[in-house]
């Protein structure tokens, strides 16, 4: 298969065109099952690559498929890269792809478009393939793009929905400003290293010593690309909205795979970003901002999709701490558990509003325990693997993390991080309880169909619910007993250029104090959880009365920090307002104006002209004689 | 002092000029006929004045010639304003107006 | 004589102005008749055209296919035409889009003056061919002044509203726009002739001379108001947003689609080889005026509220980006440019071709009457979302493959106009999705639009495929573009 | 200084005669300094030794010339004033150039050596030069002075002829 | 002095055949017209064959007074050009427009003082054979007897050309005063050694006043100001003929003049010459812009062409005079076609010349519409027809003899004038036709005369090289081997 790696990409591209154009003659049965066939061809694809590179002694291998652009000294030849990273990456994408395909078939079942969604999807597949195989970083950016036009086109699916189109628009539109980023970043990564092949930077990055400027500069403007892409302050914004798609596509696209493309690719790069300590300070800020400031969001919100979309804002908030202290493998790590976990709690939310007819808002639940048990098992698992249950997969990945972070000496952020720990175990549970515990609020007609999801939908569930508890086993620490199995595999990939700093603290600090924070850890979230029960189970009226406390604080966080106010205030209508300005008052009256003025002179000298066509013979002649007195001068002086 | 072509020069650019002014001012037709054959006639002196002091006779022919043109050009403008007077029975030019702009 | 022993350029050029005469050879009432032999004509021509491609050999530089004759010895005029790496695209995509005018030309003409509308269509095409492959400057710019003509009769005859107006401001603008260049030929002309003591006007012998400094900077202004006018550039576009809007959809495709190109050409052809020096000179000043144009186009395309007209200044941003990357001189730049004026040419035409569609169906331009579209109209969606993802530069459609690499080469010699404008990047996403959303999505108007016929979806699609081929596999075109663009180049840095 | 005499005065009445023809209140007081003006310049042109000229411009200028202009005076029966000119500007104006045209030309008669041989002329060989030169050098102008005649009469006939369906 | 006839061969057959046309009027009364004007024809055809019979290296004169060299008869051809053409539209348009039958005898007679005008080499002899042109044009101005406007103009034309003369004769005699000479050679052997123009004023004022009198005849600002009234006035026929061959005459001459007698002078009545050059066309495009009579439009556009035309005189040298008969060529070519145009529309007392009368032309004459259009673009100097390689060869000229700011300037106000005659074409393609709107009739003669103008505008607009080598071989007596 490694002989074979387009093949990973072949398989979803067939099932685009398939769908696209004879989709519709399959029949609704057909069209899901040959999606999700072909992603699961591409998983099968995957997986036995991975095992493939794991037999091999050197595991980076690069498949050449053709030269793409050859201009001058700038050649772009689209080659697939298999690694540890993209190998890892790959077998998650296809593998939750393949699951959440299969779940759609039963979601979308009464869809009217339903072989364009499956289409959609494939093609999302593709690109994120693409994206993650790429070994050029221009065909990164394809797939980068790519999966941006998923992503846009599954938000605006229900396009007859104002909101949904906006979202559409919005998330594509905040991208493009990252992409933008990304593409300068490109550019001067081209002129600095004369490559975008990621080999070649590599080597270069290796042997080059840059002026620190162009590295950080580099850096961040791929970390712009990441910014955007994987929603972090300042453009997060785009990730809450988006959750106007349908719930697989939220799972997948924005909770799963799409989102981490940031994290992945700043690992990739990671040796660029490991040349310029300030931007890696500042991904790590902004990951560890951003991870604490979506959890209030988080913690505030009654959409249960959005909750869900805050969270994951904050638990890629998180992988951003990871890479920017320098621990990548602990990045990926937890992309690979939250890609779980995460799917699963929107596959669990879906599932909810299957059983309630599209209900979103958690207010109108509540003791839905007994009705959909299935569903609760499950979210209730994805929920204890995010919240950092030990044992279950969030809790290896996110203490990995965490201590990689205290270990960087980022103590603040570290500190940060933990209280978001809490944080996140307590709105999940919120969750938890206010869906499934308690008085049931639902609508009373709604209330009697209340319904089990078919098994379409709950055996995919059922199998990442597994992962979500088992995925942590890969990169079980040391202290623990494990061999953090994954972290050495990646090795590969990602342990080129370790930071001497990092590396440093890492050795120095005591098992001891890793003990010690791991315990810490637990309890803060075993603390949220409890908090959350108090409040959501017990004391009922707790919640309004703090609301009510805190006032302003609260209905700030409530509004989102009103950010996409501020947006709109500060970019969208100045411009459109500019544009405005532009079109009727320079555009028409100035430039126009000038165009036409001119013109309008001339019609005018002309008028005049006629006004002294007098009609009158002895006028003429005077004008004769003026002539010959002029000329007469003429002959005089010259 | 004797006359030289200078004094016949300058009389000649004045009724040259006179005619000029005449043609410029009156609005009878007519009489803006006769200034057009006063300022050739104004030109013909000139001719016969260079003539006699350079001692040739070609501007005594031109002036001949001048002549017979003189006579077929009021003869034209005549026939013209007849014909002119006959829509509309004025001779004056500024009435002759209707071409403008 | 050339590769072929057979004059192929000359026929691809005035192939359609034989078409043009011939169409009257049909009687009035043969309206089908005239369809088909105007898509006959166009189609033959496309095939040669393509068959340019195929015998052109992309090592050997300099001019092929060339066909040479003495036209007016008296002044050194020549018939000298010839295609190189930078021309042969253009060449193709005018004869394409010709074939792609005259199909959507189908149901729109109305069956009176059908034998005028294509023969001028049809003579138009021989001007614009002969834009393309012309060396010799004044034959240039008799197929520059030329082409003006149909294209008047075109809009003013069939167009919208104001389509008197807009088609006397096309013209009077644009040829306004030339008039001096042709002192400047001339003058050219007359110091190769001091130089030499010949006459001549062939762009291969102008090439190479040497011509004083303040001579350069007027000609080279000269050259390049006409050039800035016709592409356009800000502030010699006003005639534009007019023309586009009132033309009828056919025209309105030409017009954007090869029209402007020949600004663009004009440029890289004449403007900077031949006066080396005073382009670098003006390149800043040109350079300003195109990211201008760029931020300037785009925020206006913001808040347009008409379909075509907001396309129209899309196109104003499209065009002045690519003028940002001819000046910027370096392979990638100038390549990325020719291959950026090649798609541009395709996607902006599909573009239109739907506009036309919509506004056909709907009787109006205005975007607010639209909305929801795609639900009726499922295929009309599709392309138009292709045609509009190609025109925000999506990675994979050919817009991209040009963007990029002209981006490239300007960040490699000023990083601050790539800055800005690659910010059009995202304004183009802004006001093309803006546009799709407001046409296509949102809830259905109470009448269902009918989607596109067989016609228009036999019309259309080519072009997005083209958009994904050119897209997918860019070096296509690059191969052949690069060599061409880099004798440009070379000879810019050697001046 | 006869010569210096007479000239002034011819001069004078020439100018007299101009002066009378542009300030005549109607067309044939107009014609009658016309006259005047004409019989001047005829005494000058026999001063400049020409005599046979001075004899064509009696008989034709002021014979058949004035003539015709009051036969048309009379037949068109114009007795009408021109009133006052509504455009005082053209009137200055005209004069103020025409002043200083006259005013250039003098400028420019002083300024050169204008012609001023004396040579005898021989007035008693006037119309025998003349006529042997008219008809050898100048036979071609003659020739189109006869044409330019015929024009005239055609265009009288064409232009008075009444129309017969008139 | 041995008189040598053949000199005048052309001449001759155009007076012989005058004579011969007023015999038959006067024989054949009112139903002689249309035998007179075929019989004008023929006598057109023979005049032109015997001009180019004629046309040899050889340059014999006829007394000293007109020369019979190739210039003077390229010349001819082209005033017999615009005779004929004039001629081939009155056959038919006599009758409608009831003009008298002796416009063909005055036609040809004004012809005959054109051809002695381009060949004449004595200044007694130009003064002449301008008047026989002027006072016939003056004659076929008013021709339209029955008609106010035509009438008012010729009396326009006859004043202000009687004062013109009076300044053209002033000249004449000034420059006698200054060389005792008519002959044009002999006074340019006499100036050959001055150089500014006050060196010899006299001489100067003579020449200016020579210069007045032709700019009056080709309408040069600001001698032009009767041209927009008589064209209006005059007969289309008339006045298609007059634009194009009187313009014609006073250019020819004017070149022989300044070329033979003042080419020691050429640098100060080039610069006036440009001077005006620039003056007539930008007044002549900018009048044009707002009238609405495409006749008066067109007698604008005729004073804009006239600066066109100057610039080459003004630029002088081999190109300038050659393109100046190029130029007139083509001038003849496109501006006859356009009047003929104008002259299908009217009628008797409803002229239809007002631009609302041409709209929608292309569905009531589609051929007619056509060919307005063509000349139209002609005009305004559209490549791939006469008038864009007419101005073509005006430009480079003037770029050759370093006048490119002419050009430059030439070009704007070209650009100027395209906008009035865009909007002729627009209104006849894009317009709709009044639903009153006279019938439109177009005779064979007229026709022909249409097709002739319109395939040689595109002719000579595409592949103009024979007839540049016979103007290169035509300007040689003018400016030497």
């Amino acid at each position: 298969m490694l002989n074979y790696p387009w093949l990973v990409l072949l398989f979803p591209l067939v099932g685009v065109i398939i769908n696209a154009f004879v989709g519709r003659y399959l029949g609704k049965r057909g069209a899901g099952i040959l999606a999700s066939a072909m992603v699961g061809l591409s998983f099968v694809g995957a997986v036995w690559m991975f095992v493939e590179l794991l037999g091999l002694e050197d595991r980076v291998v690069t498949r050449p498929l053709f030269d793409w652009i050859s201009v001058g000294d700038f050649n772009v030849q689209v080659k697939l890269l298999i690694d540890p990273l993209s190998s890892v990456m790959a077998v998650v994408v296809s593998g939750v792809s393949f699951l959440i395909h299969i779940y759609s078939i039963g979601y979308m079942a009464h869809d009217e478009r339903f072989v364009r969604f499956f289409a959609y999807l494939n093609l999302f597949v593709f690109a994120m393939l693409t994206l993650v195989l790429a070994e050029n970083l221009l065909v990164t950016y394809v797939g980068w793009e790519g999966v941006g036009l998923c992503s846009y086109l599954l938000i605006g699916f229900w396009f007859e929905r104002k909101s949904a189109a906006d979202a559409g628009k919005k998330a594509f539109l905040v991208n493009r400003v990252g992409d933008v980023g990304f593409a300068l970043g490109l550019m001067l990564m081209f002129v600095t290293f004369g490559s975008l092949s990621m080999s070649e930077v590599l080597e270069s990055t290796l042997a080059v010593r840059l002026m620190p400027g162009v590295a950080t500069a580099i850096a961040l403007l791929l970390f712009v690309g990441a910014v955007g892409k994987s929603a972090q302050i300042p453009l997060y914004v785009w990730l809450p909205d988006a959750m106007e798609g349908p719930t697989p596509v939220s799972a997948l696209i924005h909770a799963a795979t799409m989102v981490t493309a940031g994290v992945y690719m700043v690992a990739r790069t990671h040796t660029l970003f490991a040349l310029s300590p300030s931007a890696l300070t500042w991904v790590a800020a902004i990951g560890g901002v951003t991870a604490f400031f979506a959890a209030t969001i988080a913690l505030t919100q009654h959409d249960l999709k959005r909750v869900l979309a805050y969270s994951t804002i904050s638990q890629l908030g998180y992988m951003f701490l990871g890479v920017g202290v320098g621990a990548y493998a602990a990045g990926i790590f937890h992309l690979t558990t939250h890609a779980f976990f995460k799917a699963l709690l929107f596959l669990g939310a879906g599932s909810v509003m299957h059983a309630l007819a599209g209900e979103l808002d958690i207010r109108k639940m509540g003791g839905l325990r007994s009705k959909i048990p299935v569903t609760f098992w499950i979210f209730l698992i994805a929920a204890l693997a995010i919240a950092g249950f030990p044992g279950l997969a969030g809790f290896f990945s996110k203490d990995e993390i965490l201590w990689q972070t205290f270990a960087g000496g980022k103590t603040f952020l570290w500190a940060l991080a933990l209280l978001t720990a809490g944080l996140t175990a307590f709105y999940v549970f919120r969750l938890v309880f206010m869906v499934f515990y308690g008085e049931s609020r639902v609508d009373k007609k709604v209330a009697a169909h209340v319904h089990e999801s078919p098994r379409v939908m709950t055996v995919p569930m059922a199998i990442l619910a597994v992962f979500s508890v088992i995925g942590g086993y890969i990169g079980v620490p040391k202290i623990l007993g494990g061999g953090n199995w994954i972290e050495h595999y990646l090795d590969g990939s990602l342990g080129w250029h370790a930071p001497e700093a990092a590396i440093a603290e890492t050795a120095h600090a005591s098992a001891g104090t890793e003990w010690a924070l791991l315990i810490l850890s637990v309890i803060v979230a075993l603390a949220g959880i409890a908090l959350a029960y108090v409040f959501y189970v017990r004391r009922t009226d707790l919640p309004s009365r703090v609301a009510k406390s805190l006032g302003g604080l609260y209905s700030l966080v409530y509004n989102k920090y009103k950010v996409d106010e501020l947006y709109m205030a500060a970019i969208v209508k100045p411009l459109r307002a500019i544009g405005k300005f532009f079109a009727d008052s320079v555009d028409g009256p100035v430039v126009d104006g000038i165009a036409e003025g001119i013109a309008a002179l001339v019609a005018l000298m002309g008028r005049g002209l006629q006004a002294l066509q007098t009609g009158l013979a002895r006028n003429y002649a005077l004008g004769i004689l003026a002539g010959a007195v002029l000329l007469l001068v003429y002959a005089l002086v010259k | 002092m004797t006359l030289s072509s200078l004094h016949y020069f300058i009389l000649s650019a004045i009724l040259f000029a006179i005619g000029g002014i005449g043609v410029l001012v009156r609005r009878n037709a007519i009489v803006i006929f006769m200034c057009v054959e006063m300022m050739l006639n104004a030109v013909n002196l000139s001719l016969i004045a260079f003539a006699r002091y350079l001692n040739g006779v070609d501007g005594q022919l031109l002036v001949l010639f001048v002549m017979a043109i003189a006579a077929a050009e009021v003869v034209v403008g005549l026939a013209i304003l007849v014909a002119l007077y006959r829509k509309r029975p004025t001779t004056d030019v500024d009435e002759m107006n209707l071409l403008k702009g | 004589m050339n590769q072929m022993g057979f004059p192929l350029l000359t026929l691809v050029v005035w192939l359609p102005l034989l078409g043009a005469v011939l169409a009257y050879a049909f009687r009035r009432e043969q309206v089908k008749a005239v369809k088909t032999w105007a898509l006959a004509v166009t189609g033959i021509t496309f095939v040669l055209a393509v068959l340019l491609w195929v015998f052109f050999a992309p090592t050997e530089a300099g001019y092929q296919f060339v066909d040479r004759a003495a036209w007016i010895p008296q002044f050194g005029l020549e018939y000298a035409l010839g295609v190189d790496g930078i021309s042969l695209f253009l060449v193709i995509l005018a004869a394409l889009l010709f074939v792609v005018a005259v199909l959507t030309s189908w149901r729109l003409v109305p069956a009176e003056g059908l034998r005028g509308y294509f023969a001028l269509l049809l003579f138009m095409e021989t001007g614009v061919l002969g834009v393309f492959t012309a060396l010799d400057l004044v034959l240039f710019y008799v197929f520059w002044e030329v082409m003006l003509v149909p294209a008047f009769f075109l809009i003013g005859r069939w167009g919208g509203a104001k389509r008197v107006r807009a088609a006397t401001k096309f013209f009077i603008y644009t040829m306004a726009g030339s008039a001096l260049m042709l002192v400047a030929i001339l003058a050219l002309g007359y110091a190769a002739y001091s130089a030499t003591g010949a006459w001549t006007f062939n762009i291969a012998d102008l090439a190479g001379m040497r011509i004083p400094w303040y001579t350069q900077l007027a000609l080279f202004g000269a050259f390049a108001l006409a050039f800035a006018v016709k592409a356009p550039l800000v502030p010699f576009h006003t005639w534009l947003p007019d023309a586009y809007v009132e033309a009828p959809t056919p025209v309105t495709i030409l017009l954007a689609g090869i029209l402007g190109k020949m600004g663009v050409y004009g440029f890289i052809r004449f403007a900077i080889p031949l006066f080396r020096d005073a382009a670098v000179f003006f390149a800043p000043t040109i350079q300003i005026l195109a990211v201008v144009g760029v931020l300037y186009g785009s925020l206006i395309a913001l808040v347009q509220t008409d379909l075509k007209r907001l396309v129209a200044y899309s196109s104003l941003a499209h065009v002045s980006l690519i003028v940002l990357g001819l000046f910027a001189v370096n392979a990638q730049s100038m390549s990325g440019a020719v291959f950026q004026s090649v798609s541009h040419g395709i996607y902006i035409a599909a573009l239109f071709a739907l506009l036309g569609a919509l506004e056909a169906r709907k009787g109006t331009r205005d975007i607010a009457a639209f909305g929801g579209v795609w639900k009726a109209a499922p295929v009309m969606g599709f392309f138009l979302l292709i045609a509009v993802l190609a025109s925000v530069g999506l990675p994979g459609l050919n817009a991209f493959a040009g963007e990029f690499v002209l981006l490239l080469g300007v960040f490699k010699a000023q990083k601050v106009f790539a800055v800005l404008g690659a910010l059009g990047m995202i304004f183009g996403a802004w006001y093309m999705l803006t546009l799709f959303q407001r046409v296509m999505q949102g809830a259905a108007k109470p009448e269902a639009l009918a989607d596109l016929t067989g016609l228009e979806r036999v019309t259309v699609a080519p072009l997005l495929l083209l958009a994904l081929v050119f897209g997918v596999q860019p070096n296509l075109l690059y191969g052949i573009i690069v060599p061409a663009v880099e004798a440009v180049v070379k000879a810019v840095a050697s001046r | 200084m006869l010569e210096i005499i007479l000239f002034a005065c011819f001069a004078l009445a020439a100018i007299a005669g101009a002066v009378w023809v542009i300030l005549g209140k109607n067309a044939s007081w107009s014609a009658l300094g016309l006259l005047v003006n004409f019989c001047s310049l005829g005494a000058l042109y026999i001063m400049l030794n020409a005599p046979f000229v001075a004899l064509i411009q009696f008989i034709v200028y002021a014979g058949a010339i004035v003539v015709m202009f009051l036969f048309v005076v009379m037949l068109l029966m114009v007795r009408r004033g021109e009133g006052e000119d509504k455009k005082p500007f053209q009137r200055y104006m005209g004069i103020a150039l025409a002043v200083l045209l006259a005013a250039g030309l003098v400028y420019i008669g002083v300024s050169v050596a204008m012609p001023h041989g004396s040579l005898p002329a021989t007035p008693q060989d006037n119309a025998r030069v003349l006529g042997l030169t008219l008809f050898s050098e100048y036979l071609l102008p003659l020739w189109m002075a006869g044409v330019l005649l015929l024009i005239g009469m055609i265009a009288v006939v064409m232009l008075a002829k009444r129309k017969k369906e008139a | 002095m041995a008189i040598d006839l053949q000199v005048l061969a052309p001449e001759a057959i155009i007076l012989a055949v005058v004579l011969l046309a007023l015999l038959l009027n006067a024989l054949g009364g009112k139903r002689s017209t249309a035998a007179m004007g075929w019989l004008a024809l023929v006598g057109v055809i023979l005049a032109g064959a015997a001009s180019l019979y004629y046309w040899g290296d050889t340059a014999p004169t006829f007394q000293g007074m007109v020369g019979a060299d190739g210039y003077g008869l390229f010349a001819n051809v082209v005033f017999l050009l615009a005779a004929g053409l004039a001629i081939l539209m009155g056959l038919e348009a006599v009758r409608r427009f009831d003009l008298p039958a002796e416009v063909f005898v005055l036609i040809l007679i004004a012809t005959l003082g054109m051809m002695l005008l381009g060949s004449a080499i004595n200044l007694v002899a130009v003064f002449l054979a301008l008047e026989i042109l002027s006072i016939s044009l003056y004659v076929l101005t008013a021709s339209e007897r029955d008609e106010w406007r035509s009438l008012e103009a010729g009396m326009k034309y006859f004043i202000l050309g009687g004062f013109a003369s009076g300044f053209l004769l002033f000249g004449i005699a000034m420059i006698y005063g200054a060389t005792g000479t008519f002959s044009l050679a002999a006074v340019g052997a006499q100036g050959a050694s001055l150089s500014a123009l006050r060196d010899a004023p006299l001489l100067a004022a003579g020449l200016i006043f020579l210069l007045i009198g032709f700019a009056f005849k080709v309408a040069l600002v600001p001698f032009q100001m009767w041209t927009p009234d008589v064209y209006e006035g005059a007969p289309s026929l008339v006045t298609a003929f007059m634009s194009a061959g009187a313009k014609a005459a006073g250019f020819v001459a004017l070149i022989r003049i300044l070329e033979t007698a003042f080419p020691y002078w050429r640098a100060e009545w080039g610069l006036a010459l440009a001077v005006i050059a620039v003056l007539t066309m930008t007044w002549g495009n900018m009048a044009a812009l707002g009238q609405r009579s495409v006749k008066r439009m067109l007698a604008y556009s005729s004073i804009a062409h006239a600066g066109y035309i100057v610039i080459g005189v003004a630029v002088a040298g081999r190109a300038g005079y050659a393109s100046v008969l190029f130029y007139l060529i083509c001038y003849t070519l496109m501006n006859v076609g356009a009047f003929a145009v104008i002259l299908a529309m009217g009628h008797k007392s409803a002229p239809n010349e007002d631009i609302d009368d041409y709209a929608g032309l292309i569905r009531r004459k589609p051929g007619l519409a056509l060919a307005m259009g063509l000349f139209m673009l002609a005009l305004a100097g559209i490549p791939l027809t006469a008038g864009f390689l007419a101005k073509l060869y005006v430009f480079s000229a003037a770029v050759v003899e370093g006048y490119a700011w002419l050009a430059a300037v030439a070009l704007v106000n070209a650009v100027i004038s395209a906008y009035y005659y865009l909007r002729v074409a627009g209104r006849m393609f894009f317009g709709e036709a009044r639903a009153n709107a006279s019938p439109v009739h177009v005779s064979a003669p007229l026709g022909v005369a249409l097709a002739l103008t319109g395939l040689l505008t595109v002719i000579l607009g595409v592949y103009p090289a024979p007839l540049l080598n016979l103007i290169q071989a035509a300007i040689r007596p003018i400016v030497g081997f």
